[in-house]
């Protein structure tokens, strides 16, 4: 089952179909092919969600996404190392490990996100000694002054070792050139949701995703490049929008869904015109400020302009009024809470946003996933139960 | 001549085993286990003893093993169904490094030192997925007796991705496979290596060592053999008496004991199960 | 040979009445606060918590962690769980934060006291990611003012924490100091809190010296079980001199009872390391299964959660604020990263002289659970330590499974058995 | 003669119901599901025409659903069984808050708001305990007919404890159970009312409020009505065939899509993509 409809082919397609390519490889053929072409270059896996992509790229390597394995692979180790309760990525990314795929990178990232997270960046020193891996305190304290000068200080923390892996020591001008280079790429998402959001029949949110996930696993540079065709071949898209209904999904910030589910909800009737798939790659709501001191004004950027998520708790504003606030900027009709199985953090969430949404008397439905599955039988009757709820009368 | 019985009351069946003093097989039984666990165990051993014609006094020492251990009233002793899977293994395949055992609802690994003593070993959690409970639902499911899904299995061409290993959701899951229009060969072809994915999965965690001895009810079905096979790139030692494993292991226990030797039991007389325990809230999720 | 004992398999000594005393006039604190406002009440977590500074303030502290295992220990936690669970809490997440929104929800009664309103919500985060998020939900449910207390996690493999980390929590500290003096009105005495910290200090002493004598043979307590006893005065009432008078009267019954061979079984067969928290709903039947081995805990990690005294730490008085920092960042489990806590499982297998590990995996603590199939290979498989992994919950009854559970402890003690009987051979 | 048809493929059994333009219902069928999808469906039909004496021609409408809604080519829409247990319980039962559908695989809870529609709605889906399937197993090594599983739970003096969550792990407690000694009658009302706990929770999920109205196979037997009442302390509506409530709301739907569509049929099903 596709969800494209489309009578004549575009660019766009072959483009998109490529992404779904790159993402549906367990292999990372799409990041090793670049490195071959680039040699003496290094790459480092970062674990989502908010991994300072740019202190690795200005140091001279490849940021790569290590985001699980979605579907593709069969978890036949790493369940021996995590028990049934903790969440897939977690498993599927020491899988990826464990079966000797990851490698080709020279070091992970990790960080505060959850507590099995961080115990897999335990998991992944012991098993894989000669990989260099790095976790990073992300402040948690955002009405202390302090928070934004530690985080500073982190960062310059892992620049060095970073640095040290890469044998290229960062100038303050190759971290701003990293930070503009982000920056574009960033703006390019903002102006792919601002699509969704206005035009959601020009482009499915499964094809965003494929679009975002496949940016996490090449060169910035290149994907730069396929961000600006795609946006200029969206708008020529013959496609008339359908009776559905616009929903904002939220939940998935860390471990993704199956594009398949993705689909199923779009066919079941949604257009997703807001979701969190990746917010911490897309990181920020505005630029960050080209300065003298690149890393404080990365630090600044996570305290004061990071997308809101799971994993930041910032006791300054409440994350049910943001929930709120989207709902109503993207003029939607419900949402659609999609957690992955077993994660705390955003089954934690739910638990808030559902007395908010309540409140607020928003349609709302809680879905449950797990990367791997494959088969979505269930969700699709959930999903369409929910939108007939709201079409039906 | 001094004997000893093992009696292994599982889930789903019990096996009773007389061993002579030098440790051959003189008797078997396989019963269903069914609604009275007791009588099932007095039953399997007392068509063991018959058929070896003997009487019930001739055995000087029982142990009972199993899931039902607790109920062999007339046992000397009880030891887990682990020591007595490996300690059987031993038996009969001296070389045994790692026993896979699959039952009606359980499944584990056992990681086995030259003496058949337990090194190490791992169980399935609070869920019968991917058990022997499962094949049998199967089975059913597909209209074929459970002694056919084996070599059925072993004609599939290309095997379905099954969605789930819960013993329950089984059924419908394979009635959506047919109403597809799959064939049986690839739906149980499915089932097989599903299951068995998942059982190597779970025995690795004590580490998988050559040679590698299957035991339990499922190791009659030659399509688990194979299926395991596969997924281990090694050989696994079946013969006619693996499901019989289990008994054998508590007889040779027995056995010891009869004979003097002292063996780890000390502990395993103790109050059945549940005699401690207030009733369990019923609440599920 | 060692006095046998009923057929009750722990000991029951002197401190444990004590014990009940003193939590019961804490409880009776937390009801005045609740009932008539007696005093503020600040809500803290157990790890590293830095009771010294509550209590230089003449505050309460309340701990939502030990009302939700006393809540489990007498088998009152399911309703509430089910009651959160209503409100969309998931199955899967961790039971103690389902137990006290629960409780937080019907009205903060329970059997034991009833619990204050908080004043001041202080989210000492120590570790848990959980923390941050069940103090989050309790300040969008009470509207109290909340304080992130924002610890970073321990990640360095050397012993000292990096300079920032030190410097970034004791400047913290010293913004929770003006806090609380804004909301007490008064000005921090320090001289005070040099002798409270002092107080901690011995007390952190004579706990270590407590656990120190579970090295000998027999152990005078089970440092699993019965330790679990002397936690809670250990975070309720460090830095008074009633805890400390507490943990003199512990050390002298403990000491007597190692020179005496006194064990808590009459004969101890082995001697276990024992990793994670233990099922309070059903504690007794948990503490049977071993028992009836002869097993008995001579270290356990779950004992380390409010801070790790037995390597050396001790509050300092000469340096109480950067101690306090110390304390947080650096000795305590919930902070330590889990090749660390490896370190300590070996430490204690080793220096203890453990004939094995147990580690009880709980569904609801990722913290503590996430990844312990990687410790068991670690032990078991590198390091050679019989090790054996159980699972069940720490509040959630439905997850325990006592047939289960005993056929797993039965089966490692059978082959623990058969391989002592072959060594002997 | 017109009528429009609801056809539910369920897990376990295919139920079909037949309404005419004044939405009476002229008949209803129940065949027991095989994997052949669209022969069952065809077959439920033909047997509710032949009891309301009408012919293949006259059925302008036809909605599907349940587990094979999109297996039946000769559908006009496929809508979820959700939707249609919701809509069919308000008919029935038209001050229906709450309704609880226990099938032969899932057990699901959902609360309406105004015109029986879906407000939320709650399924187990972690784990097949709990469900008809279950009982008709229970049945079945209990060595009774499955007709009388209600009645002799009603009889039940000291009902058992059932914890197991597990389906399959439940079962060997009910073996143990048997072997020591427990009447059967006690222990169907054991389970009966383990699955009303659950089914409690479920409810209390979505908000428990009066009335309530239980559906689905399993609320033919009387013990479980009974445990339903007693675990969430109200009364209950029952229909006289309430496994055939979801195909009712179906052919309802079908009705009002009939009437709004005056008549006249669009070639595939509206529901959106
Ligand atoms: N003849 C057979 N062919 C294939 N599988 C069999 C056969 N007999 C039994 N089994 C399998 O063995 C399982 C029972 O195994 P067993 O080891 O006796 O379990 P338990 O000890 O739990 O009763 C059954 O569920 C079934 O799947
Ligand atoms: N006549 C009956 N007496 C008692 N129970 C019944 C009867 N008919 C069906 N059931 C119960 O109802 C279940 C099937 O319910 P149903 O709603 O038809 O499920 P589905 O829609 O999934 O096919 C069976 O599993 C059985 O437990
Ligand atoms: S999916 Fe959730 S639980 Fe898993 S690593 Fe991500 S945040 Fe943690
Ligand atoms: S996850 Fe563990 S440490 Fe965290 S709050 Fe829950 S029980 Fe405590
Ligand atoms: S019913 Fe299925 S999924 Fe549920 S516990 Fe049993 S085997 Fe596992």
């Amino acid at each position: 089952m596709t969800t494209t409809q489309v009578q004549e082919a575009s660019r766009l397609e072959p483009l998109l179909a490529s992404c779904r390519e790159i993402i549906e490889d367990p292999d990372f053929s799409t990041a090793k092919r670049w490195l071959s072409d680039h040699p003496g270059k290094k790459a480092v896996g970062c674990f989502p969600i908010y991994c300072p992509v740019e202190l690795i790229h200005a140091s001279g390597m490849l940021p790569l996404g290590i985001i699980g394995a979605g579907n593709q692979i069969e978890i036949a180790h790493a369940d021996s190392r995590f028990q049934s309760f903790v969440c897939s990525i977690v498993k599927s990314t020491l899988e990826l490990g464990l079966t000797n795929r990851l490698e080709f990178l020279d070091g992970m990232l990790f960080h505060s996100i959850c507590d099995p997270a961080r115990n897999l960046s335990s998991v992944f020193q012991r098993n894989f000694p000669g990989m260099y891996i790095e976790y990073i305190h992300f402040p948690q304290n955002f009405t202390s002054p302090l928070s934004r000068g530690y985080l500073e200080s982190e960062y310059r923390r892992v620049l060095n070792g970073l640095q040290e892996r890469s044998g290229h020591a960062a100038s303050v001008d190759d971290l701003n050139r990293s930070i503009a280079l982000y920056n574009r790429i960033r703006l390019a998402l903002r102006d792919l949701y601002q699509i969704r959001t206005e035009s959601p029949h020009l482009i499915s949110a499964a094809e965003s995703f494929a679009l975002l996930r496949a940016g996490t696993l090449m060169a910035p540079e290149d994907f730069l490049e396929i961000l600006g065709s795609v946006l200029g071949e969206i708008p020529t898209r013959p496609a008339r929008p359908k009776d559905r209904i616009r929903v904002v999904l939220e939940g998935s910030f860390c471990e993704l869904p199956p594009i398949g589910l993705i689909e199923t909800l779009e066919q079941a009737g949604c257009y997703i015109v807001e979701d969190d798939f990746l917010r911490g790659w897309r990181w920020f709501t505005e630029d960050v400020p080209i300065s003298e001191n690149p890393l404080a004004s990365l630090a600044t950027s996570y305290s004061e302009r990071a997308y809101y998520s799971g994993t930041k708790h910032d006791s300054r504003e409440s994350k049910s009024a943001h929930l709120l606030q989207l709902f109503k900027e993207k003029k939607a009709d419900a949402v659609v809470f999609q957690a992955a199985k077993f994660c705390e953090p955003a089954l934690f969430d739910y638990a808030v946003y559902r007395k908010a949404l309540e409140g607020a008397k928003i349609p709302h439905l809680l879905l449950e996933f797990e990367e791997k599955t494959w088969s979505f039988d269930r969700a699709r009757s959930e999903a369409e139960t929910f939108v007939e709820s709201l079409l039906f009368d | 001549m001094v004997y000893g019985g093992g009696v292994d009351v599982g889930s789903t069946q019990t096996k009773a085993i007389v061993l002579s003093e030098d440790r051959r097989i003189v008797a078997r039984a396989l019963i269903n286990t069914g609604a009275n666990v007791s009588m099932a165990a007095e039953r399997a051993f007392r068509e063991a003893v018959d058929s070896a014609k003997l009487v019930p006094s001739n055995i000087a020492y029982v142990v009972g093993t199993g899931y039902g251990r607790y109920k062999v009233n007339f046992g000397s002793a009880q030891i887990t169904e682990i020591s007595c899977h490996a300690r059987g293994a031993n038996l009969l395949f001296p070389n045994t490094r790692t026993v896979i055992d699959m039952g009606g609802q359980d499944a584990k690994g056992i990681r086995v030192g030259e003496q058949g003593d337990v090194k190490d070993f791992v169980m399935n959690d609070k869920c019968a997925a991917g058990t022997g409970r499962f094949l049998s639902n199967a089975a059913e499911t597909v209209g074929l007796s459970l002694d056919k899904i084996g070599p059925v299995s072993l004609e599939a061409k290309k095997p379905v991705r099954l969605s789930t290993v819960c013993a329950v959701f089984v059924e419908s899951d394979i009635m959506s496979y047919l109403a597809e229009g799959k064939t049986v060969p690839d739906i149980l072809g499915g089932v097989h290596s599903a299951i068995a994915a998942r059982t190597v999965a779970l025995v690795r965690r004590v580490g998988i060592e050559a040679e590698i001895t299957f035991t339990g009810g499922v190791s009659r079905n030659i399509g688990m053999v194979k299926a395991l096979e596969e997924k281990l790139g090694y050989p696994v030692n079946v013969c006619d008496d693996s499901h019989f494993i289990g008994a054998i292991g508590a007889a040779v226990f027995a056995l010891e004991r009869a004979l003097g030797g002292e063996v780890p039991v000390s502990a395993g007389k103790a109050a059945p199960l549940g005699a401690s325990a207030p009733a369990r809230p019923s609440t599920g999720a | 040979m060692p006095q046998a004992t009923t057929a009750k398999s722990d000991y029951q000594g002197r401190i444990h009445n004590l014990q009940k005393d003193m939590i019961g006039r804490y409880y009776s604190r937390l009801t005045a606060a609740a009932e008539n406002h007696s005093e503020k009440a600040v809500y803290m977590l157990i790890s590293g918590n830095p009771v010294e500074l509550i209590e230089a303030f003449d505050l309460v502290p309340v701990y939502p962690e030990v009302n939700a295992l006393q809540l489990a220990a007498k088998k009152q936690s399911l309703p509430l769980i089910l009651a959160a669970e209503e409100m969309g809490y998931s199955t899967d997440n961790c039971a103690y934060v389902k137990a006290d929104i629960g409780m937080y929800f019907a009205g903060r009664k329970t059997p034991f006291a009833t619990i204050p309103e908080p004043d001041l919500i202080l989210c000492n985060y120590v570790g848990c990611n959980v923390y941050l998020q069940w103090f989050e939900h309790l300040r969008e449910y009470s509207n109290a003012p909340i304080y992130n207390l924002d610890v970073p996690f321990f990640r360095t493999n050397g012993t000292e924490p990096f300079e920032e980390d030190l410097r970034y929590v004791v400047k913290q500290l010293e913004e929770l100091i003006e806090i609380l003096e804004r909301m007490t009105g008064k000005k921090l005495d320090y001289q005070r809190l040099q002798r409270i910290v002092e107080l901690s200090g011995e007390t952190g002493a004579l706990w270590s010296e407590i656990k120190l004598l579970a090295q000998r043979r027999p152990t005078p307590f089970d440092a699993y079980f019965d330790s679990v006893m002397m936690m809670a005065p250990l975070y309720c009432l460090r830095g008074t001199e009633d805890g400390l008078w507490f943990f003199q009267e512990a050390y002298k019954e403990m000491k007597q009872r190692a020179d005496n061979h006194e064990g808590p079984l009459p004969e101890e067969k082995f001697r276990l390391v024992m990793e994670g928290p233990p099922p309070w709903p059903y504690l007794r039947q948990f503490r049977d299964m071993f028992s009836r081995w002869g097993a008995v805990a001579v270290a356990s990690t779950y004992s380390t959660v409010g801070g790790i005294w037995e390597f050396g730490f001790r509050h300092d008085p000469a340096r109480p604020i950067e101690s306090i920092a110390r304390h947080m960042l650096q000795w305590n489990l919930t902070n330590i990263n889990f090749l660390r806590r490896y370190r300590q499982i070996r430490d204690y297998v080793t220096d203890w002289g453990a004939d094995a590990l147990v580690i009880h995996s709980v569904k609801s603590c990722r913290l503590f659970s996430a990844g312990q199939g990687d410790m068991r290979e670690y032990f078991a498989k590198q390091l050679n330590v019989p090790t054996l992994l159980i699972e069940s919950d720490l509040e959630d009854p439905r997850y325990f499974s006592e047939a289960q559970l005993r056929n797993r402890v039965d089966a490692f003690f059978e082959a623990l058995e058969h391989q002592r009987m072959l060594a002997s051979r | 003669m017109t009528y429009v048809a609801g056809i539910d493929i369920g897990s376990r059994s295919t139920k079909a119901v037949l309404l005419d333009e004044s939405r009476k219902v002229c008949g209803t069928a129940i065949v027991k599901t095989r994997p052949d999808f669209p022969g069952v469906a065809q077959e439920a039909m033909e047997q509710a025409l032949a009891s309301a004496g009408g012919r293949r021609d006259d059925v302008k409408y036809v909605a599907t659903t349940g587990l094979g809604r999109y297996n039946v080519p000769f559908r006009d829409i496929q809508i979820t069984d959700i939707t249609c247990a919701a809509r069919g319980a308000e008919f029935l039962f038209p001050n229906t808050a709450c309704v609880l559908d226990v099938g032969g695989q899932s057990t699901r809870a959902i609360r309406l708001r105004d015109g029986g529609k879906v407000k939320e709605f709650k399924s187990n889906d972690k784990c097949a305990a709990g469900s008809g399937g279950f009982l008709e197993r229970a049945a079945h090594y209990l060595e009774i007919p499955l007709t009388d599983l209600g009645s002799l739970s009603m009889k039940a003096e000291k009902p058992t404890t059932i914890s197991s969550v597990c389906a399959v792990l439940a079962e060997s407690e009910i073996i143990n159970h048997v072997s020591e000694g427990q009447s059967v009658k006690d222990i169907i009302r054991g389970i009966h009312n383990s699955l009303a706990s659950r089914s409690k929770a479920l409810l209390s999920r979505v908000g428990l409020e009066d009335e309530v109205t239980f559906v689905g196979g399993v609320a033919r037997q009387d013990g479980m009505v009974e445990a339903l009442k007693q675990s969430i302390n109200r009364s209950v509506n029952v229909s006289e065939q309430p496994d055939t409530v979801a195909a009712l709301g179906a052919a309802l739907l079908a009705h009002q899509r009939l009437q709004k569509l005056g008549g006249v049929k669009e070639p595939e099903s509206f529901v959106l993509g």
